[in-house]
């Protein structure tokens, strides 16, 4: 700060000689002042200049800035040529020019040579043509780094509240199970269907996404998995489960065994009815069309993540008049879901429905976080534009990127 | 009978392919080279994949398996001389063998050595090292993702714009985007009952997605159908010669 | 042993995250060269992932054949394109592997000839499937597929030079729709997923999302 | 009615081979306008000067190589045209050979010079590591090119030493590489973004549009002729678009169709 200070001193001293240049109208006023500062929240390599603007900038006239490691100079080195219009600090109303600089890049082996931090030394000259020019006086900086980028405060509070929020509502939701979820409607859909294929004595097909056990859908499906067959246990129909992953399909077999033992028909569970249907995008998809043309199901579901293949699965399904719901976060692929399926879980609906079946504490208390945390914005939302509308632009600097 | 016309097709066509590329080679069109051999590679294997439109066929499941395989193997030779090669073998072992004006970079033996254990995830006994990739690894990631996520995809994505701008239009595409963001956001808002007001306003949520879904399907169809105009300009181009 | 097996990688998991996520908002020099060192070490062990896929990848096919599954036969092709590319890469048009990558080897031919019109004709398949379920099943079965439809016309015919000769204002239509209505809709989903990557990334910092260590103890 | 319903699949694929074969062979031009999300890039091409430096991230495979390889090489032959330095990369390991191909064909076209006027740094995995890494020190991350040349003291790198040193970078994804480069190189680091992707996911693109994130975006085929456009050298894209007119009014035309059939028959299920 001293430093800015001291500057700011020395141009009140050669103010004088300044104003010396300003006598004959067409003479360049230099700018009153000049100063060079470390910028804040850097890591120490760049500097700021900063002086106000001069009277007699035009298009023509230009600001040069020299620097030297020394401050006696020479000045040859140059880092900075702008025209006098261009380069205002912003929210000065053009009554200031402010600048970053990073003089370690014209000062490579120099610095390289020097102990500790260097410092530099500034020259700021306004020139319009080789003859007419006028310089102002030499200011002086020591780059330093910072610990705290304080541009970034307001994200770094986000950063702490969220984890906050969420850790929070994580052991809430284990003390209390019964966390309030919105009932999702496809979950509705989902027994009209497994009871339409009961009347209808026909299969019901569960067709798995095509990632891992390491993916959050896959996971969410197979919650619901279990859910669904234990009403197929409990309704007497018969199960068939695709799978293209080997862990999930073993994870499968798992969940839909305990759902079966969980209704009280261990002895209905048959193994092969969890199959691994083929180990690539296209055979998977003739596998799985294979199957509801032959076998006719009366309700196809799609849970988990889908690629490019959701299209034939969907449509062989619906040429063969079977109801179809579909959950999927693979959004590029909802459109065709959405077409051709009865029903659709869209997007994060597919974590709720998964949360809502299982009760799981991780999902339930991260649900709630992710509730509040979009609540928040909405609030900021709409308050923002409210407040835009008025001219007041509090909520947008709070919100601010830095 | 079914199996038998699906035969005979397969060598009607097998056949014409044959004359075909025959003729074309006898004639000059294409070089007996590495470069006309190579397209009649890659139009025999474009006809192949086409081949699954007919029905599911041992010819282009021969297709795919082929190029699952040939994809592999790029991948691993690709690695091997982008990744491995100059960033742990010419930086850490051969520097021990050659003066090459480096001395070898030991620091590199940490991250050789998790991407070792990365690999033991398959052992029995040892699979637990890999943990301690895997670790590293999703932990770093996490912990990048919290601070950019939160600058580049909230803060920089919330914008408080007036709802009177400029000029009317603009006023109402402001007053658009505010409550398509709004609504979107409620309708995946899972605390409260989607009742009354909330209610509503999810309602137009769902709309606001369904415009949003009919414009991806839209360039899907898009983006399908400009993958076949490439392979059938690559066939009658490159392969015919008809078009130039 | 559960130490090592279970509470060391959580330890990690957790230090790494902490300190990559306090990195962000550390401007000073010392911060960025341990952002520099941890990401260039990320390459490098992401760089060995590539044997796992290939391990899985081997690993399914070969047990196909061994087991006899029906279609066993055609997973030798796998190992026969995976064989045969990897055999010239290592050859490397005679210099071997230890030298630098040479250009126009067979490697190369193997993958403008094979891999790339293979790859290139598999989605294009998708152009058929999506013009007969167009005909078949895209229906308007429900006022949200019928909304959905009518956008999906309006951009499909506004967003190709023909749409200009139907009607000279499809295009500007196409357009509002996709500036104004998608853009909302897809900023509310962006920021929705965003703040559940957030979710997910803090959950595996604090050791409560363990999935990615795999099963066991 | 019930039959035309029914209609075998085989037939309508025919109609779409139709649709796509016959507008290629019967050549017939129709006016490709170019939008303003891809003027965007071009502009910013342009506004370059001669000696600038751009990276062109080659993020996709061959699957999508029918849609993004014409669109890489009107890129390319803009830089090359207006004398800027292309450095070519890929997060893909697949697309590297398309990425190299294209790079070292529009360069010779233009007599460029691999090394001094145009590099290929190759192949790098880890996606959002690599963009750090590259934001922070770019010969940290390749301290090789493709075909093994040291890159320090490469001419062509001249003044670039990190990503903010780049004037432009365009990515060309097939994937989420996009949202990476926003998030971890452009937002991080501060250079000017483009984007040129997939048509799948053009539409998700349109927020980043909006929050000037990205500077332009060319989606598709669509987006690769209207470059072609742009820059005045017509080639397979724009001699794509009859064939996409066509076959688009053909595919409305089976949902308005196949729609009219559902409800004539009693929508029932």
């Amino acid at each position: 700060m001293y430093k800015i200070f001291l500057t700011f001193i020395l141009s009140i001293f050669l103010l004088p000689y300044s104003s010396t240049f300003a006598v004959e109208v067409d003479m360049l006023i230099p700018p009153s002042d000049f100063q060079a500062f470390d910028t804040p929240n850097d890591n120490g390599k760049s500097v700021s200049l900063r002086w106000p603007s001069s009277l007699s900038e035009s298009t023509e006239a230009e600001y040069v800035v020299y620097a030297s490691l020394r401050k006696n100079g020479p000045f040859t080195t140059e880092v900075l040529r702008i025209n006098s219009k261009t380069m205002y600090e912003e929210g000065s109303d053009s009554n200031f020019h402010y600048m970053e600089i990073k003089p370690g890049k014209f000062f490579k082996k120099e610095s390289d040579n020097t102990d500790g931090k260097p410092s530099y030394f500034f020259k700021l000259v306004m020139m319009a043509n080789p003859e007419n020019v006028a310089v102002e006086n030499i200011a002086s900086v020591t780059p330093k780094g910072n610990w705290f980028n304080w541009k970034k405060l307001n994200n770094f509070i986000i950063l702490i509240a969220f984890s906050a929020l969420v850790l929070w509502f994580i052991e809430h939701a284990k003390k209390n199970p019964n966390l309030y979820l919105r009932k999702i409607s496809g979950l509705d859909a989902i027994d009209d269907a497994l009871g339409r294929a009961t009347e209808m004595g026909k299969p019901v097909l569960y067709v798995h996404g095509l990632n891992g056990m390491g993916s959050i859908s896959t996971i969410a499906a197979v919650n619901i998995l279990g859910r669904i067959a234990i009403r197929v246990a409990e309704y007497d129909t018969t199960l068939k489960v695709s799978n293209i992953d080997p862990i999930v399909l073993s994870v499968s077999q798992e969940v839909v065994k305990e759902s079966y033992l969980e209704a009280g028909r261990p002895d209905a569970y048959v193994e092969d009815n969890v199959f691994m249907a083929a180990s690539e995008q296209f055979p998977y998809v003739a596998a799985v069309s294979g199957i509801m043309i032959r076998e006719k199901t009366a309700a196809n579901f799609f849970m988990g993540y889908f690629y490019a293949e959701s299209l034939i699965l969907a449509e062989t399904g619906a040429a063969t008049g079977a109801i179809q719901i579909a959950a999927t976060d693979s959004y590029t692929q909802l459109p065709f879901f959405i077409t051709t399926c009865d029903y659709t879980l869209i997007g994060e609906e597919l974590y709720a429905a998964s949360a809502y079946l299982s009760r799981e504490p991780l999902l339930l208390g991260s649900l709630r976080a992710q509730d509040i945390a979009k609540g928040i914005i909405i609030t900021a939302l709409v308050l923002g534009a409210a407040l835009a509308t008025v001219g007041i632009g509090f909520i947008s600097f709070l919100f601010k990127a830095g | 009978m079914d199996k038998k016309t699906d035969v005979s097709i397969l060598t009607w066509i097998l056949v014409a392919f044959c004359i075909v590329n025959i003729f074309f080679l006898v004639t000059g069109k294409l070089g007996f080279d590495a470069k006309g051999l190579g397209i009649i590679t890659a139009v025999a294997l474009t006809l192949a994949m086409y081949s699954f439109l007919y029905k599911d066929n041992p010819v282009f499941k021969i297709a795919e398996n082929l190029f699952v395989g040939v994809a592999m193997g790029y991948w691993i030779i690709i690695t091997w001389f982008n990744i491995l090669k100059p960033d742990v073998y010419e930086q850490l072992i051969v520097p021990f063998f050659k003066d090459t004006g480096n001395a070898p970079q030991y620091i590199v033996i940490i991250p050789t050595i998790l991407g070792i254990f990365m690999l033991l995830r398959f052992s029995d006994k040892l699979s637990w090292l890999s943990r301690w990739s895997f670790a590293f690894v999703v932990g770093l990631g996490a912990g990048i993702t919290i601070p950019n996520f939160i600058h580049a995809f909230i803060l920089k994505q919330l914008t408080f714009d007036s709802l009177i701008a400029g000029s009317l239009p603009d006023s109402i595409n402001n007053f658009l985007i505010l409550l398509g963001v709004v609504s979107v956001l409620i309708y995946f808002f899972f605390s409260l009952e989607h009742k009354g007001v909330i209610g509503g306003v999810s309602r137009i949520g769902v709309w606001f997605l369904m415009i949003a879904f009919g414009a991806s399907f839209g360039f899907t169809v898009m983006a399908r159908m400009s993958l076949l105009i490439g392979r059938i300009q690559f066939l009658i181009r490159d392969w015919l010669g008809i078009i130039q | 042993m559960n130490f090592f097996k279970r509470t060391i990688p959580l330890i990690i998991a957790f230090i790494m995250g902490i300190m990559m996520a306090f990195q962000y908002y550390v401007p000073h020099e010392a911060s960025q060269s341990l952002l520099k060192v941890v990401t260039r070490w990320g390459i490098t062990i992401a760089g060995f992932a590539v044997f796992i896929g290939a391990y899985s990848l081997f690993h399914l096919h070969w047990n196909k054949i061994k087991r006899k599954v029906p279609g066993w036969g055609y997973s030798n092709f796998v190992f026969f394109g995976a064989g045969i590319t990897v055999i010239f890469g290592l050859y490397n048009g005679g210099e071997f592997f230890l030298h630098d990558k040479q250009e126009g080897t067979m490697f190369d031919w193997m993958y403008f000839n094979v891999q790339v019109p293979a790859g290139a004709t598999m989605f294009s398949i998708l152009a058929f499937f999506m013009a007969s379920a167009a005909y078949r099943t895209f229906r308007a079965r429900t006022s949200e597929a019928t909304i959905l439809l009518v956008a999906a016309v309006i951009v499909m015919l506004g967003r190709v030079p023909v749409g200009a000769l139907i009607w000279e204002f499809l295009p500007p239509i196409a357009d509002w729709i996709m500036s104004v209505p998608n853009m909302a809709a897809k900023r509310g989903i962006l920021i929705g997923v965003s703040i559940g990557a957030i979710a997910t990334s803090l959950r595996i910092i604090f050791g409560i999302e363990r999935a990615y260590l795999g099963g066991g103890d | 009615m019930e039959r035309l319903l029914r209609v075998d699949r085989r037939i309508l694929f025919a109609f779409v081979a139709a649709a796509v074969t016959i507008p290629l062979l019967i050549k017939f031009d129709l006016p490709v306008i170019a939008t303003k999300e891809v003027k965007g890039i071009y502009n910013k091409i342009e506004s370059l000067p001669e000696g600038s430096h751009v990276l062109i991230a080659f993020d996709y495979d061959p699957a999508s190589k029918e849609e993004l390889q014409p669109m890489a090489i009107a890129l390319l032959h803009h830089c090359f045209k207006n004398n800027i330095k292309v450095i070519g990369m890929t997060l893909n390991p697949g697309g590297t050979g398309l990425a190299d191909s294209a790079i070292t064909e529009v360069g010779n076209e233009y007599g460029r010079k691999y090394k001094e006027d145009y590099v290929f740094l190759g192949y790098k995995t880890g996606v959002e590591l690599v963009m750090i890494n590259m934001g922070e020190n770019i010969y940290s991350a390749f301290p090789k090119d493709f075909k093994g040349n040291a890159t320090t003291d490469m001419p062509a790198l001249k003044d670039v030493q990190s990503l903010q040193d780049f004037d432009f970078v365009v990515d060309l994804a097939s994937g989420s590489s996009i949202e990476a480069w926003i998030a971890f190189g452009k937002e991080k680091y501060n250079f000017d973004l483009g984007a040129g992707c997939t048509a799948v996911i053009g539409p998700d693109m349109y927020p980043f549009l909006q929050s000037k994130q990205i500077e332009g975006l060319m989606s598709g085929l669509k987006g690769a002729a209207e470059y072609e456009t742009l820059i005045e050298r017509k080639s397979s894209a724009v001699a794509g678009m009859s064939p996409q007119s066509v076959v688009h009014v053909l595919v409305v035309l089976f949902v308005i169709f196949g729609n009219f059939l559902y409800f004539m028959t009693g929508r029932k299920k």
